[in-house]
């Protein structure tokens, strides 16, 4: 398997299904830039993220569709394009924008499938960048997929890894239900392993990324980054081992393989960027005390970021984050019980 | 453009479907086996019929709250409408959507809407699908006077003309957004919907929303356009709608004889009726023809509906994909 | 204490504080109605859900206002508005509609004090009537507090009793920060005994509305009314005895009250009208498993809707909600376990 | 109107202060003690200070991400402004808010604003506060030609008309948002910000935004117009940022020259120069001396912000109501 960033395995499963399916089209603001600019260069800076290299040269105007700043209209306008038979894939730009679109999201796409009996299909993919630790500040920095999480409709990706974010991307694309689908905007340059090919991952299945018996760690988004370092550490240095596992979709969630590691471990730390409450920290928290109560040995751990807007001072955003410090107080805390 | 016998029949025909439809329930709804709110469309039925006699299956509308009238002049199965609004499994979404939520996509018809400004924003969507599939379809967004503040209209006006996309823009004016004019919710009078479209860069225009006819000619045009590429327009179009805003509304903002008075001469069917025999284009005897059997229909979707089964409750978690 | 409907209850709050300060305004859609129409007449219909008995006339123009349908300048307008000294109070006609203002929400009242160094108030209250119960469908019937108790900065009310809509709505009114208050559309008509005067309830504290030794039940505005019914029904035919809690507010939350509760029972059971995923029930299901641990003798139980928008049909619509038969199920297998 | 000496120098000061601190901050940047994303103001400041030299204190604005310029011309401490950049406690925010979050309420800058369309909808609500209040207070909202394609800002448009509100609404066209024209987003060029306001039902003009007495004497009657409860007006201001939408922009959809053409032409600091000299208003060593006291001011802010503190590690749950 060849060595890619997030952002190339991104680029990689879009292109798969661009290239494979002409129904597949992507819109979003600045996703080619450069229009009507005195240049008239497009693909200028292949988004803002830089996820779609020379894509409008590749696929043009039609296909690939630069809009207004207007979030409403463009969330809006893929779920009608996708009752009209096209399988769009929308970018907002970041996730904290999603406030201005949600109708579209909740009331629109996630609905007109149960709504209409079944009789509808709404085949589209919203991706957005989300996370802290770019000093982005309060505006741009949020974790929101919990609050996505919630609607009833909706699938929500959050992948860690290259390989994931891949084969994610292309369960997405294929999908006949609307999509969320969170990239991390700290991990667009984080490398890993992806394979070749047409690798689609199914949605509602886990991935144990570090296996062992003393406690489970559930993580999601960057967080699992941030768990596997400590439970590394905390192999090394203490003999703690732990089960790394990450959900990869929130919406379907797999309870089985969390539930399975649990009653092997008898321990429960998520670790979680979103603030806590309502959060999927405590979502999975809360499924586990009610369908794995038996397996538990200790009280369950959530680490989170904290109850607060996420502020711009680099240190203030890193005492807001989860760190590898309070991931560990939390391990040692439940193993120590 | 002169219109065919068998067109002249089947606009009255769609018209007075939705009058009868819409009159009965508001017989019905006060015996209580109707679920919900509903909102009636009598005294719009020409704005429905005459853009809609201008599509195809192919083409693609949006509608609102009150969409009773654009289903069936998109051409959904009146009795399945009619179970549906009784919330019965028989019913177009098998009873799970109601009266908002109306849809059959296999007539174009992408659904009634419950969140007033929520067509627009997806018909200009489906006019990027028939762009690009090149076919020459075109989506029609049938929205009311009031949604017209909604900034998701705003946004999608402007991505329509940004994207020289097949789509029009129907705004029916019909005196009130619930309980609420125009003269004051739009501007205060200092604009109005037409200049309002304008602003966004595309062509538009007023026009009388209880005459078929003026509004078929007006629709035909610019479908015309639509589909060889010329781009979106937008209509407002006149009416007042003769119920209240939703079935139960005491409509004490509404002076007294205003309903009598646009029963009495803003009447689509009366027009149209008047009009075509005055032309000799058809006669009374047609059109009573007509009259009889939609009042059947009617009746029979009734009946049919009050007899027909609840949906079973396991369909509660059935078409979502997944339950926890 | 007067016998006075929730709708009562909530009227009495408003008018109070509008007769007391005159920078509390009230803006919403057809509030007062009939501007413009032709018969010229104000406060024809009190409000749509009958809320605001003449009060156009009472207030004036200025102070009790007609707005366009327009959700996100409503919202943006009150945060405005606040920021200027005003203390609006907004009406969203229904909690659905939150889709379209999120982003006012979310993103500006909720931010601003944080965001702007503590230097800046935002006392406004965004009220909305949420709910299902009525056929009014998937678009005008979710219980979409949870999204909303996700967000720090928003304080969130979401009221059981004639008592406590009139004690939580003066208190929210006079908070300097934004507080989002839901209302239960079934619930308008519900008397209770309201205590007269200027009767604030502090925010962040439960009410116990039923006491008991064999378990805890949580229960969310709508949701209190049908298990205190339960507990009732058990208490007589089963000797099953429980307490129940009413947070009544999600945010803050009264940790206190639920954990000494389950100290007491050693079960819990969260009955919340929201669907199950990253909910209030799960949210203080988790919150139990990480702090009251110890306390739990049986694994949580929630009862929430079904993971489902909500369907139209009243025999489905009853499927879809948390029923006295579910609710006395969970409590049974709480305590027989 | 004839400007006074002092008035001139104050206006010449305000945006000189802009440059020289946007300048700086673009020197600044690179080396890496600046966290975030910044972006700069630079070829825009005529229209900040040409709108603010209208208003007092208690007048409110709001701003959008690219905030620094509207902060100065509305009075914010520039010192205060620069650590907040850097994120130190002695910041206006206290290092919470950073570049697209400073505000000063005491001052009526309610706030940058990271999020497009977010100031218009709150400018308008101060607006119904400063009716309300009755002491002819205005409120403008400063935004971009991008931010015009945004929802929220068409429905504050139409409120504000409606309800008569003593608010302006400001549009810079500076040539771009992001990477893309409004020849492109703002209906593909078949409308553009003057005619969309119009549409809402407000007088709406187009003036030269390099050009502060244009912009001055525009938005003076327009201010006076809404002190006195003549409602709402809309501007379009010209001018082209010279620099990229973000610090670290590559800018390739910019044509080679662009930015030099616009610093030689379109340089509102060039212009008021040349013009107040050429009037013999002011003498060119009037202006150097602001020169240098602007510099100095911002090479201190520089240093002090640089010497801060950042805040404790325990502001973080500070001024949100509770913590979990
Ligand atoms: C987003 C949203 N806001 C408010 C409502 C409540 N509401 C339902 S219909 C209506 C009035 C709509 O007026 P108009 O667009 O003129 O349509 P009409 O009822 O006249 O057909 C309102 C305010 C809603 N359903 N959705
Ligand atoms: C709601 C929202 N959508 C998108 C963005 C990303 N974004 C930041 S600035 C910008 C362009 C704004 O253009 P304009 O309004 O012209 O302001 P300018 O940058 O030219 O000052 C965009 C799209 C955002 N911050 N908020
Ligand atoms: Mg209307
Ligand atoms: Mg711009």
């Amino acid at each position: 398997m060849a060595i890619k960033t997030y952002r190339e395995a991104l680029t990689e499963a879009l292109m798969i299904e661009m290239d494979r399916d002409e129904r597949v089209i992507i819109m979003g603001e600045d996703v080619a830039g450069g229009a009507g600019g005195s240049a008239g260069v497009r693909d200028n800076q292949n988004g803002i993220f830089g996820t779609y290299p020379q894509f409008h040269a590749r696929y043009g105007e039609n296909r690939f569709i630069d809009t207004p700043i207007s979030e409403a209209a463009i969330v809006g306008a893929a779920a009608g394009a996708a009752l009209a038979g096209l399988r769009p894939v929308v970018e907002i730009m970041f996730a904290d924008f999603i406030g201005y679109c949600l109708d579209q999201i909740m009331n629109q796409a996630a609905k007109f499938r149960y709504m209409f009996g079944g009789k509808s299909r709404t085949p589209m993919v919203l991706r957005t960048a989300y996370g802290a630790g770019l000093s982005a500040a309060a505006q741009h920095s949020q974790a929101i997929y919990p609050m996505i999480t919630h609607i009833p409709g909706i699938k929500v990706a959050v992948p860690s890894k290259p390989a994931d974010v891949k084969g994610l991307m292309l369960t997405a694309m294929r999908d006949d239900d609307p999509v969320v689908f969170f990239d991390h905007k700290a991990l667009f340059g984080v490398q890993g392993e992806v394979p070749e090919g047409d690798t689609p991952i199914p949605f509602g299945k886990g991935m144990r990324y570090r296996e062992g018996k003393d406690a489970t760690v559930v993580a999601i988004g960057r967080m699992v980054h941030f768990s596997e370092a400590v439970v590394d550490k905390l192999a090394k240095e203490a003999g703690i081992t732990c089960d790394v596992i990450d959900p990869r979709t929130t919406s379907p969630l797999d309870e089985d393989i969390i539930l399975a590691s649990v009653q092997k471990t008898g321990r429960l730390i998520v670790v979680d960027e979103s603030p806590p409450r309502c959060s999927v920290a405590g979502d999975i928290s809360a499924m586990v005390a009610m369908k794995g109560f038996d397996f538990l040995d200790a009280p369950i751990q959530m680490v989170t970021s904290a109850h607060s807007p996420v502020p711009f001072a680099p240190n203030l955003e890193r005492a807001y984050l989860p760190s590898g410090a309070k991931i560990e107080e939390a391990i040692r805390k439940s193993v120590d019980y | 453009m002169q219109l065919s016998r068998e067109q002249l029949l089947k606009a009255y025909r769609q018209m007075k479907t939705i009058r009868e439809f819409e009159d009965r329930l508001h017989e019905e709804i006060p015996k209580g086996l109707i679920p919900g709110f509903t909102h009636l469309y009598s005294g719009q039925e020409a704005i429905a019929v005459g853009v809609c006699e201008n599509l195809n299956d192919s083409d693609a509308i949006t509608s609102t709250h009150r969409g009773h009238g654009h289903c069936i002049a998109k051409g959904c199965d009146v009795k399945g409408m009619m179970a549906e609004i009784y919330g019965r499994a028989t019913g177009l979404c098998g009873g799970k959507g109601g009266s908002m939520h109306i849809a059959d996509l296999s007539k174009g018809m992408l659904g009634a809407n419950g969140i007033v400004g929520g067509g627009p924003p997806l018909a200009m969507g489906a006019a990027i699908a028939f762009r690009n599939r090149g076919k020459g379809e075109v989506a029609v967004a049938l929205a009311g006077d009031g949604s017209c503040n909604s900034g998701p209209v705003f946004e999608a006006m402007n991505m329509a003309v940004m994207l020289n996309l097949p789509v029009i823009f129907v705004f029916e004016n019909n005196g009130y957004s619930e309980q609420t004019a125009p003269a004051y919710a739009v501007g205060a009078g200092k604009t109005d919907l037409v200049r309002r479209a304008e602003g966004f860069g595309m062509p538009a225009s007023k026009h009388d929303g209880t005459d078929f006819f003026s509004v078929y000619e007006a629709t035909r045009e610019a479908v015309e356009r639509a589909r060889t590429g010329g781009g979106p327009s937008a209509f407002e179009f006149n009416c007042l709608r003769f119920f209240g805003h939703f079935e139960g509304d005491p409509q004490k903002y509404r002076i007294k004889g205003e309903v009598e008075m646009a029963r009495d001469t803003m009447d689509c069917l009366k027009n149209f009726r008047h009009r075509v025999t005055e032309a000799k284009l058809l006669e009374g005897k047609d059109l009573d023809q007509v009259d009889a059997e939609v009042k059947q229909l009617i009746e029979e979707a009734v009946a049919e509906a009050i007899a027909a089964p609840f949906p079973p409750d396991t369909d509660v978690t059935k078409n979502v994909y997944i339950n926890y």
